[in-house]
């Protein structure tokens, strides 16, 4: 039970998805202007990440290999992704339309966010048991809710700071995306 | 070849088939986001942007052809509230708000030709035909259509002096 | 030793001892008053007097008018000689309509009479006669006092709560009023709280005014009347903290003091009563503390309400240096004047004169957030925050971080070390929201008006449209009729 | 009339630059007992600190066209380059300090719009942005024993600190604590023997006869800085005491477990940069929280966050990045941990009204 702790550790903090890996950026930049959106943009991909990881092994490893279609994984992955993103919309929408009305056009995104596919693409070339690629998916998912909740507190402080006009809002927000990712660095090694 | 086709589109089709029964369980009524903003206007039908009526400014910027400060006697209010109910930012410098103003007529111009107070679209001029006509603040929005009609141009738009009650503090300059 | 309740909250260097050595001295007949007609919160008063008539001392000359508002007397008999502008006293420097009096030297009485038996009155009556007298609260919000005590005997309260605090620097009006007149004070007390019916009351008094202490002590001896120290830390005058600290009773956000059974009156307030009951006295002067270190004199002055502040300064003392700043109220929470040709009224608890090191003024530089404010805060609010999101423009957020709940008592930018505005930034994005309020409920207004004009105008064009119908109907058949009579033939 | 002036006509006499000028006083104790320590170089190195910190902040000011010389009065840029000078090599090259305060007054407090406008603490984010980028120039350390033995004389100071005498530098070199604990121990070697030979000692180490940074060796000199801080009120208790607590219980637990393997707390408290970091760096109040209960959680997140670096990470000290990491935190943890308004409940309704009397004290 340990080195799954130790495996949620590594991927969530030491290898981050966002800061390390540099996957899903497009979310990072685009949802973080306000908390609550990062927070329900993090919560949403989460449980798109842990159910893509899920359905992409399952896939790979009882449909594509059986029938030796290795080359059309990455269409079908993007399938499922596809279809547990357009229930997670709906899902969404449904529960709570203020968090649909805040995040807008980046829910539907996030089937292209390439943290997603990137996750079940690298369970399978890992060769993840099931339950390490599940692992592995929410473990990356919990990386990403969390430098997306802190990099959106960091752009809401910055929100309303003096800034100089010359750097206000996106440069300043990758200026501190930068610092974040060497702030992350100090994790290298760690397990 | 068959093989590499028939199961891709057997998880599509059983894929799609979930994703209907879904949207059927989780089906939601789409508000009509034009209906929303023709609320928030002050519906005075002033035509100061460029539309003939609120509603069809509504539709345009529900559709996204008006930015959210189409409204000028709406002022930075009601901007603000269109542009959070589209989920749009708000670039606050197109607001032209030199402050609130009031129609005011100047007593000895006014001949009482009623021409005003047939154009107000809120009945905030009360007088009869070659009668002192007078302005009610409460209900004038500013529109300035009746110092359009005015022939002796004895009605202007005035902006409104703070008295002893209605003075507030001014931003400090830091 | 008591609990400390108030969180927060500052210590300012107190200069009481300027001005707490000598007796209250009464001031003089000035050759003019000028009764402003905005002397108290809510809408002013209408005048009932026209240029040239005489009135005599304590006559009603304006009515109060709507439900939060207060009648204003006459200070002494005389003669009205104007009825005009003149400036307020407010930081604004606008004017406020004014009644000019010119005493006739006589200072004869109108006929006045007492309240006889008051404990035998229906509460209801007490209330009425003081609305009568044009009371209001003297701490210096100027709140009308009769509608206080209405509201809290309908609602019921347990607790009369007299706020002996008077926790801003230099001010100790109230300080010397508890040493010479506690009897009277006690009394006033004593009617107030058969007028509100409170089971108890408690007068709270700060512990750096120990003879007055001691004497309301020994005047309350026996009228079960509570007088209790608090701690003397700025804000402990203000309503809320000295509430918490009396009674442990934490008043609810944005709900009158009455919802919680309390109700609490400034101590002078309490002695203007007595002087209304026991001798049909109306509210024609007040206790004003003239101090600040650019004066020569110092002192506590029972001024009649209308005097000019440099009528007052002239007679009372002259100037030391030239003051750098003029200030009604306290130091913490007062207005900055003008000019000095502004009339005393209900509310001027001091008139100060302070000089460039009194005021200590620095440059404003950027905050460090180093939330020396967030501490001083008595409120526990944000002050850093909400004056970084104001700045932006964005004073919505503001309101979510609790301004309304702010007091303004200033205990944040007297911390800052970089000396902020931030109670000037607060009070600027009060202004602003109450602003956008009004907006809003007016356009809700105009949209109803619209919506009317446009019913109208539809069905008047339907009307006339029917009409036309009607008249083309009718000269259709008349030309039909006479058709018919012209081919028979 | 000129505008109105507003709000409380009195001010308590507290100022910037005061509090500035007592951190600065807190912290030459150990500088000077540094100076004396690692000799000429070292004060060279601490000279082109300030100076070129100075020249960023103004040149900066005059790009965004602020009053340079108010700004640069305040003495910000001066603890800046100052508590940077601490962290950095005591004979480092002047290019290391030159650039660091660059990164620190330039990159991470100027473009953010100045003094109270950076998100990250000046001084640790350049330090880890030169960790990173010159690991071998951050990490070359002097032992002080060779130098209190042989002082360089003011010329050799100067070619050392210029860069052209490399071998006059490796004749003094000496590996700190922290590098000979994590390498060793990475050689499975016990820690007991380890600390023997190499005659460690807490009083030694307290007065700092062991190698380390600039100005981390004397946690003795900077423990009294802090504490005259603290009596001084320009500091609050919570983030020192929260640092302290997050660094040392973890290594006292970890030292009962597995002694073999674990260095004990008073160890991790004493070397490297924890006693400089708890006193001078977590408190700086730009980048820490506006709440007490919000530094202290801030000053745990720290010493939690240098201890499992230090100990699991592959850096020997991990307070920089510690703080770098909480810093990234605080937006967090402000917007949750919120004093209660009066009035209000936690959550930010009004309390109810009299049926249920709220008779709670006031709670700080």
């Amino acid at each position: 039970m340990s080195d799954y702790l130790l495996m949620l550790v590594a991927t969530a903090l030491v290898n981050n998805v966002i800061l390390i890996k540099f996957l899903g950026l497009c979310p990072l930049m685009g949802v973080s202007t306000k908390m609550d959106g990062a927070l329900g943009m993090g919560m949403a991909t989460t449980f798109v990440l842990t159910l893509a990881a899920a359905a992409s092994w399952m896939l790979e490893n009882w449909l594509l290999q059986p029938l030796g279609l290795e080359y059309l994984r990455i269409l079908s992955f993007i399938l499922v992704i596809a279809t547990v993103v357009q229930f997670t919309e709906m899902l969404i929408r449904k529960m709570s339309p203020p968090l649909y009305q805040l995040l807008g056009i980046y829910l539907p995104l996030i089937t292209t966010n390439c943290a997603v596919l990137g996750v079940a693409l690298l369970n399978i070339q890992e060769g993840y048991s099931f339950m390490q690629s599940l692992i592995f998916g929410f473990g990356s998912a919990m990386g990403f809710t969390l430098v997306l909740v802190l990099f959106a507190g960091l752009r809401e402080r910055l929100a309303i700071l003096q800034v100089p006009a010359l750097y206000q809002g996106a440069p300043i927000a990758f200026i501190v995306a930068g610092l974040l990712s060497v702030a992350f660095m100090g994790f290298a090694g760690l397990a | 070849m068959l093989v590499s086709i028939l199961p891709l589109a057997g998880l599509g089709g059983l894929l799609g088939l979930l994703l209907g029964v879904a949207s059927r369980v989780l089906h939601v009524e789409r508000s009509n986001v034009a209906v929303e903003i023709e609320e928030l206007l002050p519906g005075t039908q002033c035509g100061q942007c460029g539309n003939p009526s609120c509603g069809a400014a509504a539709e345009a910027c529900a559709v996204g052809e008006l930015p959210p400060t189409f409204c000028p006697p709406g002022g930075r209010a009601v901007a603000e509230a269109i542009a959070n109910k589209l989920g749009v930012a708000l670039d606050a410098s197109a607001l032209c708000d030199e402050g609130p103003k009031l129609a005011e007529i100047n007593e000895d111009l006014c001949i009482g030709c009623t021409r005003c107070y047939k154009v107000c679209p809120t009945d905030a001029i009360a007088g009869a035909a070659k009668q002192l006509h007078v302005v009610f603040a409460d209900a004038c929005t500013a529109c300035g259509k009746c110092e359009d009609v005015c022939p002796t141009e004895c009605i202007q738009l005035v902006p409104v002096t703070p008295t002893l009650q209605t003075w507030a503090w001014s931003e400090p300059t830091l | 030793m008591f609990k400390q309740a108030l969180r927060g909250g500052v210590h300012p260097s107190g200069f009481k001892e300027l001005s707490n050595q000598e007796a209250i001295k009464r001031f003089p007949l000035p050759d003019t008053l000028y009764l402003s007609l905005q002397q108290h919160l809510g809408a002013p008063a209408t005048p009932l007097v026209k240029v040239g008539d005489r009135v005599r001392k304590g006559q009603l000359v304006a009515a109060s008018q709507g439900m939060i508002s207060a009648p204003v007397h006459a200070p002494t008999s005389g003669r009205v000689t104007a009825l005009a502008e003149h400036t307020a006293p407010h930081p604004s420097g606008l004017p406020v309509l004014v009644i000019s009096l010119e005493p006739d030297g006589l200072d004869e009485w109108d006929d006045i009479e007492p309240v006889s038996d008051p404990f035998a009155r229906d509460p209801q009556e007490i209330c009425t006669r003081v609305g009568a007298a044009g009371i209001v609260g003297l701490g210096g919000a100027t709140f009308p006092a009769a509608v206080k005590l209405g509201s809290s005997l309908e609602t019921g309260v347990e607790t009369l709560i007299l706020n002996g605090g008077e926790c801003e620097p230099y001010l100790t009006c109230d300080d010397r009023l508890m040493r010479e007149k506690a009897d009277e004070i006690i009394r006033g007390a004593c009617l107030m709280q058969h007028a509100v019916q409170a089971k108890e009351v408690i007068i709270g008094i700060e512990d750096n005014k120990p003879e007055a202490l001691e004497k309301m002590q020994a005047a309350a001896a026996g009228s079960g009347i509570q007088v209790k120290s608090v701690p003397s830390r700025y804000p402990m005058g203000s309503e809320k903290q000295l509430v918490q600290q009396l009674t442990g009773i934490e008043l609810p956000a944005r709900s009158r003091a009455a919802a919680s059974g309390l109700v609490m009156h400034n101590v002078a307030t309490a002695r203007a009563v007595a002087q209304t009951i026991d001798q049909g006295r109306p509210l024609i002067s007040r206790i004003v503390t003239l101090s600040g270190q650019a004066l020569t004199h110092q002192g506590n002055w029972e001024v009649p309400l209308g005097t000019l502040a440099s009528q007052l300064i002239n007679y009372a003392s002259g100037f030391d240096c030239k003051p750098a700043r003029l200030i009604m109220g306290g130091p913490m929470m007062g207005i900055q004047l003008p000019n000095l040709h502004v009339p005393i009224i209900k509310g001027s608890s001091g008139i100060l004169a302070l000089t460039e090191e009194e005021i200590n003024p620095t440059q404003p530089s950027p905050c460090v957030r180093c939330a020396r404010c967030v501490q001083a805060c008595p409120m526990g609010l944000l002050p850093l925050e909400m004056a970084a999101n104001i700045r932006k423009g964005d004073v919505e957020a503001a309101q979510e971080l609790g301004l309304s709940d702010c007091v303004g008592c200033g205990a944040c930018s007297y911390t800052c070390p970089a000396s902020l505005p931030l109670v000037h930034l607060f009070n600027y994005a009060k202004g602003e929201l109450a602003n956008r309020e009004k907006e809003a409920r007016k356009m809700k207004k105009t949209q109803v008006l619209a919506q009317r004009r446009e019913e109208r105008v539809a069905r008047q064009a339907r009307e006339r449209e029917e009409l036309l119908a009607a008249r083309r109907a009718a000269a259709a058949k008349k030309a039909a009729e006479e058709a018919a009579e012209d081919n028979p033939s | 009339m000129n505008q109105p002036v507003h709000g409380p006509h009195a001010h308590s006499n507290a100022s910037l630059s005061a509090l500035m000028f007592q951190v600065i006083l807190a912290l030459t104790p150990a500088t000077l007992y540094s100076f004396w320590l690692y000799g000429w170089p070292a004060f060279n190195l601490w000279v082109v600190c300030v100076g070129s910190a100075l020249f960023w902040e103004a040149l900066f000011l005059k790009m965004f066209g602020k009053a340079i010389f108010q700004h640069l009065r305040d003495g910000s840029a001066l603890v800046t380059a100052w508590i940077l000078a601490l962290c950095l090599p005591p004979w480092a090259p002047w290019w290391l300090a030159f650039l660091g305060s660059f990164l620190a007054i330039a990159m991470i407090k100027q473009i953010f719009g100045g003094l109270g406008q950076n998100v990250f603490n000046p001084a640790m984010a350049a330090r880890v942005m030169l960790l990173i980028a010159f690991p071998v120039e951050m990490t070359t350390w002097i032992s002080p024993q060779a130098v209190t033995s042989a002082q360089p004389d003011f010329a050799t100071s100067l070619a050392i600190t210029l860069g052209q005498a490399p071998q006059a530098i490796d004749a003094y070199s000496g590996a700190t604590f922290l590098d000979t604990v994590k390498n060793q121990l990475g050689q499975g070697k016990l820690l007991s023997d380890l600390l023997i030979n190499q005659d460690y000692s807490l009083g030694a180490t307290f007065q700092g006869m062991h190698s380390g940074s600039f100005g981390e060796s004397s946690a003795l000199l900077l423990l009294l800085g802090g504490l005259f801080l603290l009596w001084r009120r320009v500091i609050s208790w919570q983030a020192p005491l929260g640092v302290l607590l997050g660094a040392g219980v973890p290594a006292a637990l970890a030292h009962f477990f597995h002694p073999e393997v674990y260095p004990g707390a008073a160890f991790h408290l004493l070397t490297g940069g924890v006693i400089l970091a708890a006193f001078f760096i977590v408190t700086d109040p730009v980048t820490a929280p506006t709440t007490a209960r919000g530094r202290l959680l801030f000053g745990l997140g720290c010493g939690l966050l240098a201890w499992l670096i230090r100990t699991f990470g592959n850096y020997p000290e991990g307070i920089a990045f510690a703080v770098m990491l909480m810093n990234s935190a605080v937006p967090v943890i402000d917007r949750y941990i919120k004093p209660r308004i009066y009035g209000r409940t936690r959550k930010g309704d009004p309390l109810p009204t009299r049926p249920a009397s709220n008779k709670s004290g006031g709670e700080v």
